[in-house]
């Protein structure tokens, strides 16, 4: 009647420890990345590491590695939702002096 | 009603027939409810989005005049904090109750460290009168025409991460409870349901503050001074 | 009922447009009300339960693909058609031919202010010519309004900061109801005025009967002076700012890329808020006028700036001294909405 | 009375007494009937404001209420109708009661957490109500800036918070509908043999999720803006109004389809059992309930055509807009398929199903008419508007509600409402209905804008048969509230499945159990498999 049974996976304590050093990693690297003139790419790639970052959390911490599909779905709609609200709006935004 | 055994847990509810029913239910319970949150910080996203579209010397000159070292210590801060979260869903699925009280203390922690700095972060930009709104509201670097611009930054950051904070506030209020609930012995192995949920909606908001640091702090922030 | 109408007059090129979009939306709605309503209404009488414990025949439906398909697919051909047919509408009205007559507007709590660019002014009152062509640049100074004329067929919002227009063509003399039709509070439902249409004699006549104080081009000139815009904006190019004649109209290039239309929206960004577009090669040392200036001095000096903008009398709007004179077709009015 | 049935079976309604079992209860059944009490209230409240609207609007001159109570009057009528009666209605009062039993649950996922949405929607009604006492709010219901920031002197800031704190509550509500229909689902209930008003519900509860959040955080911003002079949208620092507009029909749009949605999964419930058919096209019917809720989200800048957003954002968002409309088209013509060889039998919820589907069809194609760009710049923001949402909304949803509680009225209380009286009433409606908002099509063409106080002498005609409309509608409206109530006492007995139909709901007593059924149910069968209905248990009436 419900989900398929969800083993619980207990990752281990180094796992965790490599995703918190990868985190901070992350984090000092877009902060120096800011002072560097990079041009456009400067917000690309601030949000490309941010996403990483949020990959990890995702995936490690919040376990999204070992859920099921149905949680996998719900990340998924919600990003795309997010992604609706943000590219229709700006579809305004950039053609107004067209 | 009829074939359900209550003894399976103390904490099994009438409405459902297993365990795992229910831990199942909580879980995609609180997914969804972070999916509103998502949406909820999407309407401020967009509409930083686009102002940063209008204004992008503005906001870049805006995000110079905040402190990315203090933000990127804080953010290392509140990743510590998502790190010692997990250990204590960790801890639950093991059934190590002690461990998961130290481990919900030590993120109560670093969930007050973030706090604190954040409001130190304002206390400064409240005396650098960086406060939209007010008549004396003035930004260094910036020509008169462009201060209602650095206003607009400023409403978002305010508002970003007052927001955010909040979030903490509540999640500081959810693992006291836990905390608590952990001393009495209430969590085991087969049982911390309310510990791993918990820690869903810390990470969730540490997420939300991993986009708002290089948001609000960071980008083209070379451009600035 | 007596003569009751239907339809409000047609009185603008647009209205029949919209009036005949009216009667295929109209076509259709009647078309599919009707078959679905006598589809209903006929199984409902031939279908109908004659004992408590009926069972129909088939109880069990077919669930065939080949209705489904049909009736997703007519009706979306349908819409298309309703689409492309609005978007074609709107396109035209949307897009004011070039030598359209110019007029301002702005919205203010609870009055439309209408300024012709040989000066006169009008509140809640607005005359124009039978077929030309008008332009109205709008623009509010408080909240948001909407200038709506129904006989023409016409609204537009008009949102305190930036400009907004909308054109149309008058085609019967008369008035006509002039709405306010965005709530803008209290009194939003007496923000209403009328429009004249006239006879083009019957305009000149008019326009040269009330006294006006110069035309906007002129009191524009008057303010440059006053508000010392022209101890910068010299004439020649030797100076740190950019001269203004000939400005009206050409693409501006931008400090650090891009380049901009000199519309009437870009002049009034660069008077209100002179940092945000900065012309190539010059420091951003302008200051700035927000606030000092209220939004009709700015609409002033942007006439202004149009009047000395290049080859006076290709656009009607630039001379001030005689708008009836029929405009070249070799117009540069920008075609911006 | 029948004294055989009569004999006291213990039931959800008999199984606790007093006051506290109530504002206390867990039981999504009692829940489902305190937002009963609660929307009716808000009801009757926005019903007396739209009175007073169609009364002075009887004279051109306006001469009843000043201009600034007007404007007061239709801004806390589309509140009290829209986020306190008309969201909340359908889904919170037969989905609350319905969608648990349906799929053969206990009860909802969250029992706590359904209370607490019922005391959210509550005191965010408090507030409201609070506002409109202590002086009312004059924004309009769309709340648009700088208007309702800067200039507007009334209760905006309460009236807000009311409408925060009830969308909470419609978040929690859908919330708890989704993982219900995950995770609780009784053996053999597949996702395709759930009746369609839960696929509808479902449906409706992913658009409360993913849209109710984006209009909390409008007010937030709307809220510290008005307050802490923080000017998200203050084109006086370079912000713009026209931004609310998107944040807020981002939300907006999508709730009206919050607001049919549960009505057409009502619709789909009433012609099945009244023609004794399987639903045609069920597949169908179902998936294109989600699909309403996902392509609602793509259209909501048709609200904006004239607001001065970008000629080529209104072109995407109005061809879209068509997108919503093939949906809705493939339940139309379903629903009516289904009465194709059926055994059709004309009792009141079927009379309301057919009112729905005639009312919907129009206030639907009026709708394309708006999503038309070339047509939308006249007809916008004026009567044109006003009569094609509330063919929909009044028309459509108002009708299927009504005919949901005729239909599961017997089934929540136990007892039967008077047949007849119901048939006049549902008459009465349908006609007092078409009388106030048919010349409001015409009004609006001939160029009444909407929200206006005086007008001009012209279109009084037009104004008069409305109120008068409007006039025998609030009798229709009136008869139900009454003989509903009687019935309680006075109703015929109600036997288990008095319509003969196939639901879940109709398989356990009138009214049910405190856990719903003495046994978990198996399903078996197909959704409307009518066949499977053994003759013994029904008693039609
Ligand atoms: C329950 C409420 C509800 C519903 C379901 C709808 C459904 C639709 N609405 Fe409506 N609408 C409102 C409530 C609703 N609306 C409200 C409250 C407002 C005003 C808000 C305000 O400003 O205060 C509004 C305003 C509004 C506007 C803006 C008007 C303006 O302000 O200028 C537009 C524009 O596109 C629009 C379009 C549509 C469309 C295309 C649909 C479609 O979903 C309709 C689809 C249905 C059908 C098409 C009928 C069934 C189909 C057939 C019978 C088959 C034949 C079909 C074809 C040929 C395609 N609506
Ligand atoms: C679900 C939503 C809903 C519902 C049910 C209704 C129901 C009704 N509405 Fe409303 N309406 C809106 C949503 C709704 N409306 C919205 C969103 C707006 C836009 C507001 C804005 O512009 O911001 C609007 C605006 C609106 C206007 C336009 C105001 C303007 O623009 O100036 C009018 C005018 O006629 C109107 C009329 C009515 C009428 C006559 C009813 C009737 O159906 C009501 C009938 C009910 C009763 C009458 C009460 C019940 C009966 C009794 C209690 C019996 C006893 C009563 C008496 C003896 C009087 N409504
Ligand atoms: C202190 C000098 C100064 C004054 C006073 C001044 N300007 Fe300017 N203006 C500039 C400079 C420098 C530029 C070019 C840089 C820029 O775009 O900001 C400019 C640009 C402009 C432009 C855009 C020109 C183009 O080529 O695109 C317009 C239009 C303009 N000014 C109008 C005015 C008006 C109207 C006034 C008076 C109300 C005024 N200016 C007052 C210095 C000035
Ligand atoms: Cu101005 Cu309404
Ligand atoms: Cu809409």
């Amino acid at each position: 009647m419900s989900a398929p049974h969800s083993e619980t996976h207990v990752d281990s304590v180094g796992t965790y420890v490599k995703v918190l050093l990868a985190l901070m990693f992350c984090t000092v690297l877009t902060t120096w990345v800011a002072y560097i003139d990079l041009g456009a790419f400067s917000t690309v790639i601030a949000l490309s590491i941010a996403s990483v970052k949020m990959l990890l959390v995702a995936m490690f911490f919040m376990h999204v590695r070992h859920s099921s599909k149905l949680t996998k779905l719900v990340v998924v709609g919600a990003l795309m939702w997010l992604g609706i609200l943000l590219v229709l709006t700006m579809t305004d935004f950039v053609t107004r002096n067209m | 009603m009829s074939n359900h055994a209550h003894s399976e847990s103390l904490e099994l509810r009438v409405q459902f027939d297993t365990a795992e029913q229910q831990r199942d239910a909580s879980t995609l319970g609180m997914w969804l409810f972070l999916v509103t949150e998502v949406m909820f910080f999407g309407g401020m996203f967009a509409a930083y989005t686009v102002y940063r579209n209008l204004y992008p010397e503005v906001f870049a000159i805006c995000s110079s005049s905040l402190n990315a070292v203090l933000g990127a210590v804080n953010t290392c801060v509140l990743l510590l904090s998502s790190f010692t979260m997990v250990m204590a869903v960790r801890a639950g699925q093991l059934g190590q109750q002690k461990a998961i009280i130290w481990f919900l203390i030590l993120t109560l922690l670093f969930g007050g460290i973030f706090l604190g700095v954040k409001a130190v972060e304002w206390k400064e930009k409240f005396d650098e009168h960086h406060i939209p709104g007010q008549a004396a509201f003035h930004l260094e670097g910036l020509q008169q025409a462009d201060q209602g611009h650095a206003q607009l930054f400023f409403s978002l950051y305010f508002a970003m991460t007052g927001l955010h904070a909040l979030h903490m506030v509540i999640g500081a209020g959810i693992l006291l409870g836990l905390i608590l609930h952990a001393k009495q012995g209430r969590y085991s192995a087969s049982y911390y349901t309310p510990v791993d949920v918990a820690g869903l909606y810390w990470h969730f908001v540490d997420v939300i503050w991993i986009f708002l640091f290089p948001l609000l702090y960071l980008i083209d922030r070379h451009l600035g001074k | 009922m007596g003569n009751f109408q239907f339809l409000p007059e047609q009185a603008s090129t647009l209205a029949p447009e919209v009036d005949h979009l009216l009667y295929f939306l109209v076509a259709v709605t009647v078309f599919f009300s009707v078959v679905i309503f006598s589809t209903i209404f006929y199984f409902a009488i031939r279908y109908r339960r004659r004992s408590a414990n009926e069972m129909p025949d088939a109880h069990q439906a077919h669930n065939g693909y080949t209705l489904e398909i049909i009736w997703s697919v007519i009706p979306f051909g349908i819409t298309l058609v309703m689409f492309t047919w609005g978007a074609s509408v709107f396109f035209t009205a949307s897009r004011p031919p070039k030598d359209a007559l110019q007029i301002y507007a702005v919205g203010k709590r609870w009055m439309w202010k209408l300024e012709h660019v040989e000066g006169q002014r009008e509140i809640n009152e607005l005359h124009i010519p039978v077929g030309r062509p008008v332009r109205l640049t709008m623009t509010s100074e408080d909240v948001i309004h909407s200038f709506f004329v129904p006989a023409f067929r016409t609204k537009q919002d008009v949102v305190p900061g930036r400009y907004t227009s909308t054109w149309f063509t008058p085609t019967k003399t008369g008035k006509y109801h002039l709405f306010c039709a965005e709530f803008c509070g209290t009194k939003h439902s007496g923000m209403v005025g009328w429009i004249y249409v006239m006879e083009p004699n019957d305009y000149q006549t008019w326009l040269s009967g009330g006294a006006t104080e110069g035309s906007l081009a002129e009191n524009g000139k008057k303010l440059f002076e006053q508000l010392a815009c022209s101890n910068c904006h010299k004439d020649d190019t030797t100076g740190r700012c950019p001269p203004l004649p000939n400005l009206f109209g050409s693409q501006v290039k931008l400090a650090g890329g891009g380049t901009v239309k000199a519309d009437e929206a870009y002049i009034r960004e660069s008077i209100l808020q002179p940092q945000a577009k900065v012309v190539a090669g010059y420091e951003p040392v302008m200051p700035t006028f927000q606030g000092l200036i209220s939004e009709e001095q700015v609409l002033q000096l942007v006439e202004y700036v149009k009047s000395i903008g290049p080859k006076p009398g290709t656009g009607p709007a630039d001379s001030g001294q005689n708008p009836a004179k029929k405009p070249s077709t070799a117009g540069s009015m920008p075609a911006n909405r | 009375m029948d004294t055989a049935v009569a004999q006291e079976r213990e039931n959800y309604l008999n199984a606790s007494h007093g006051l506290k079992s109530w504002l206390l209860t867990k039981d999504h059944k009692r829940i489902g009937l305190l937002y009963l009490f609660t929307i009716t209230l808000f009801f009757f409240i926005g019903g007396a404001f739209a009175t007073l609207i169609r009364i002075e609007l009887l004279s051109p001159q306006g001469n009843m209420v000043s201009s600034e109570t007007y404007n007061k009057l239709f801004t806390m009528h589309a509140v009290a109708m829209i986020f306190f009666f008309m969201i909340p209605s359908i889904p919170a009062v037969l989905g609350n009661f319905f969608l648990p039993i349906m799929i053969g649950a206990r009860d909802l996922a969250f029992p706590k957490l359904n209370l607490l949405s019922w005391y959210l929607l509550v005191i965010g009604g408090a507030f409201s109500l609070f506002a409109m006492i202590a002086g009312g709010v004059d924004t309009g219901w769309t709340f648009y800036t700088p208007y309702s920031t800067t200039y507007s002197n009334s209760w905006v800031i309460a009236t807000a918070l009311g409408i925060f704190i009830a969308g909470f509550s419609s978040i929690l509500t859908g919330l708890n509908f989704i993982v219900t229909v995950h995770r609780m689902r009784a053996p053999g209930m597949t996702w395709f043999r759930m009746p369609l008003f839960v696929w509808a519900n479902y449906a409706t509860s992913l658009i409360q999720v993913l849209g109710t959040p984006v209009l909390a955080v409008t007010i937030v911003l709307l809220f510290v803006e008005r307050v802490f002079q923080l000017g998200i949208f203050d084109p006086a620092r370079g912000g713009d109004p026209v931004l609310f507009q998107h944040l807020f029909w981002f939300y907006s749009h999508p709730a009206v389809y919050i607001m049919v949605l549960p009505g057409m999964g009502v619709i789909s419930e009433i012609i099945s059992t009244f023609s004794r058919k399987t639903v045609f096209g069920y597949a169908f019917i179902a998936f294109s309930s989600v699909a309403i809720a996902v392509l609602g989200f793509l259209v909501w800048g048709h609200h904006m055509f004239v607001s001065g957003q970008s000629l080529y954002a209104s072109m995407v968002f109005s061809f879209l807009s068509y997108f919503v409309a093939i949906p809705s088209a493939i339940k139309v013509f379903n629903w009516t398929a289904t009465l194709y060889k059926g055994s059709i039998s004309y009792q009141t919820p079927m009379l309301y199903a057919f009112g729905f589907i005639g009312l919907f069809t129009i206030g639907g194609l009026t709708g394309l008419f708006l999503a038309a760009l070339g047509m939308d710049i006249h007809v916008t923001d004026t009567y044109f508007v006003v009569a094609h949402f509330h063919y929909i909304m009044v028309g459509g949803t108002m009708m299927a509600y009504l005919g949901g509680m005729h239909f599961w009225w017997p089934k929540m209380t136990g007892r039967m409402y008077p047949e007849g009286w119901a048939k006049l009433s549902s008459l009465v409606i349908f006609l007092g209905f078409n009388l106030t908002f048919f010349p409001q099509f015409i009004l609006g063409y001939l160029g009444m804008p909407r929200r206006y106080h005086l007008y001009p002498a012209e279109f009084q005609v037009l104004n008069v048969m409305s109120t008068a409309g409007a006039s025998i509608l609030a009798v229709g409206y009136a008869m139900p509230m009454i003989y509903f109530i009687w019935s309680l006492k006075y109703g015929k007995v109600a036997p288990m499945n008095p319509w003969g139909a196939t639901g879940l709901e109709w398989r356990t007593a009138s009214p049910p159990p405190v856990h719903n059924f003495e046994q978990t149910p198996i399903v078996t069968h197909e959704a409307y498999d009518y066949t499977s209905v053994p003759a013994e248990e029904i008693e039609v009436v």
